[in-house]
């Protein structure tokens, strides 16, 4: 299925990039977390939660396709 | 006419009504920091009733990027202070009160219980999961702001049964896996956004007018302008597991990561002052054994245990075995508002060599090595 | 390390070559009110290297619901002086000009020459299509904002062959379809949010980083948080008429929606006076004719063609047949930044009355009716 | 046609909400505003844009389905 990534704040420095979109074939989020774990290596150092189409869900969640957001907390203030 | 809230007053949506419910209300700002500083002048501007405001931190020339209360004029001085004191010719009609201490396990439930809205403005994980739970134990709606970089979080928690911060990010990250406080750079105005959007959520949960970002995370990116709402849900389980221990709150010590400033001083500084509290913070185990009534003895790992014996009208002069745990029991005390503790640079063995070369002092601080 | 700037410096995106940018950039502000005072708090502290404020107001009671660079302290100052003092303690490193003056068609070409960009913080259609054509004649970035009640609107025109504000809205509205300034309310902190944005438009604009508001409209609501950004399309049409204008540009003569502060004083104000210039704007049919040699005699509709005959050194109160027309000729003339015009109350009868009953003073004032 | 129409500033204020969905048969952006007029009386005597599916459009454009934004100017600063 067709998958929109974006990365916010720190994750986007380890990624590169704010945005992808990939085709994807598995079905749950920790899926989709362990593919972006292998290719980007420094991943799974950060502490982030994931969203679903504008709601955040937890890594046993179903894949529907869309949006999918890696949410890091900031702490500056 | 000339009302200072004529603007307010003449919305619909607020009216004099509006205005009197803004007036009625006590909102305590945590940090007068980037995020602080619109966030009070808003509020001030608009006519809290009363506004608290807690910074322990003093104006820096680096701060001046973005903390745009203060100035020249205030370098050195609290924030807190500082900051109440431009905002009462910003408005004079209203009652702000300067708490310029860090905010602890230990004052925190006291001091919350004292407003009605609480507003996180600081910049370290540690006070912000503090405030959360302590605005969850006081009931308190929390109007959380955080920044990085170029990029801002905004949100309401623990408001109408709304999510908390912990529903959104259980735990602190890991100490390596966010980059220390001081290292971070900041957009300028990214602040001046963001804060200014969490006194807007303040002022929406007063007027109860227009939507509040509760259980919402909205996420705004100054470089592409982007804007996102998220949605988050509420987890009873993390809630109800903070307000079960909240027996325990006030007794848990923080674990900043950004560093604490600690007093560490020479030994020698403390030879000719009276009045002086030595602590030896080592274990029972350690050698050499030091024997002198003057001296009290509390192991690091059981100072919180024993703050009954540490004497509040003298100054501490704490050390160990190599200065490096009697560091870390000053920053213990430090946040626990105890004042006047000092970490001795110098070792044990360093230290008596000192004291007894004090040949024609018969001060009450000469030791005996016993073994 | 104590660097002013060292939280920009250390952004990769940003670093020394980007601070020396700032440093090196010259910004003009147009208006220092609600959207004016964010603007220059962090241009100021972002160390835009020179900032120009224009603004002809002075600060009372009802802006500092918002305004958060004034307070009682600076209550009754015109708002450029006021903040230019107030900018300086938050940053002496740089250069701030404040023009305590209306912008005009005829200053305003020769000003934006002496900027980079400029940055329209003003509250009334006139000024912001004066700004607008302005900024197309001299070529410069145009970092808009403007706001309503709980909403606001963000864009960057003029910059990189972008569209400009008349692309987006080609000509100001008819007057009765938009209210008068005065009557609209504004959430105070909404200029906050939208003023910190358009900050950040300009150093996005000096740092050349991100996505600049260019060719787009920002639209914010602050009671549902939402955001949306809209495609705006130059209309060369639209941009070449106000370029082919350019030579009658500084003859044009604004319309304010918003009401002028006009000086209405009694006669009697004047009769113990000397040094004033009294003028006479009736038609030249009008009766009673007054003929003495110490009152000028110009039309209403003649009054821009006789400026000369005005005397800057004198003050001048203007008079008509009841106090109406009058009026209108001191709006023009304050729009023309002359200064000390009077709008004398009393309709020319009454002059006379009031002038022949002073039977003591042989001042030049006496008058006599022709016919 | 299924429409989502979005009012901003005085715009809503006419109209007495922000956001209005509709099912529409004719085909230009001119017809929908006289629908509009029709339906709120006070419509024409405003000034506003129209902006479908996030760009301004002029009211000759054809009627795509989707978003429609009617956006007044702002004055105030």
């Amino acid at each position: 299925m067709h998958i929109n990534i974006k990365y916010f704040g720190q994750i986007s420095e380890v990624t590169q990039t704010d945005e992808e979109s990939l085709e994807f074939s598995g079905s749950l989020v920790s899926e989709l977390l362990e593919t972006l774990n292998e290719k980007y290596d420094k991943l799974k150092n950060k502490d982030f939660q994931v969203a679903q189409n504008q709601e955040l869900v937890s890594t046993e969640t179903k894949l529907t396709g869309g949006d999918i957001a890696l949410l890091p907390p900031f702490a500056g203030g | 006419m000339t009302n200072r809230y004529n603007r307010h007053i003449i919305l619909s949506e607020i009216g004099q009504v509006g205005q009197d419910k803004i007036s009625n209300t006590k909102v305590l700002v945590i940090g007068a920091g980037g995020l602080g500083c619109p966030i009070l002048q808003y509020l001030t501007a608009a006519g809290v009733g009363t506004i608290g405001i807690i910074d322990f931190d003093v104006v820096e020339l680096s701060n001046l990027q973005r903390q745009v209360l203060f100035g020249t004029s205030t370098l050195g001085k609290n924030k807190a202070i500082a900051a109440k004191e431009r905002l009462e010719d910003l408005n004079s009609a209203i009652s702000i009160i300067a708490y310029g201490k860090k905010l602890t396990h230990q004052n925190a439930i006291n001091l919350f219980n004292q407003y009605d809205i609480i507003v996180d403005g600081s910049d370290n994980f540690e006070t912000r999961y503090l405030v959360n739970d302590a605005s969850i134990i006081t009931n308190k709606p929390l109007v959380f702001g955080a920044i990085y970089k170029f990029e801002g979080q905004v949100s309401v928690f623990n408001y109408n049964n709304s999510p908390s911060y912990r529903c959104l990010f259980p735990n602190p990250p890991e100490k390596d896996s966010v980059p220390n406080c001081s290292e971070i750079g900041v957009l300028g105005v990214l602040p001046g956004i963001i804060g200014s959007m969490q006194a807007n959520e303040v002022l929406k949960i007063i007027l109860g007018v227009g939507n509040v970002l509760s259980g919402k995370l909205l996420c705004y990116n100054a470089l592409t302008s982007n804007m996102s709402t998220l949605k988050i849900n509420r987890n009873e389980l993390i809630v109800q597991s903070v307000l079960k221990d909240k027996e325990n709150f006030h007794k848990k010590e923080m674990d900043f990561n950004c560093e604490v400033q600690v007093n560490s001083v020479s030994i020698e500084t403390f030879l000719s002052e009276e009045n002086i509290q030595f602590i030896d913070v080592r274990e029972a185990h350690e050698q050499p054994k030091i024997e002198n009534s003057s001296i009290t003895y509390i192991p690091l790992s059981e100072l919180e245990n024993n703050l009954d014996r540490i004497d509040k009208t003298k100054k501490k002069a704490i050390f160990c075995q190599s200065g490096i745990r009697s560091k870390r029991a000053v920053e213990i005390l430090q946040k626990l508002d105890i004042q006047n503790c000092f970490s001795i640079t110098e070792g044990t063995l360093e230290i008596i060599k000192h004291i007894n070369n004090r040949h024609c002092d018969g001060g009450t601080t000469e030791v005996i090595c016993s073994k």
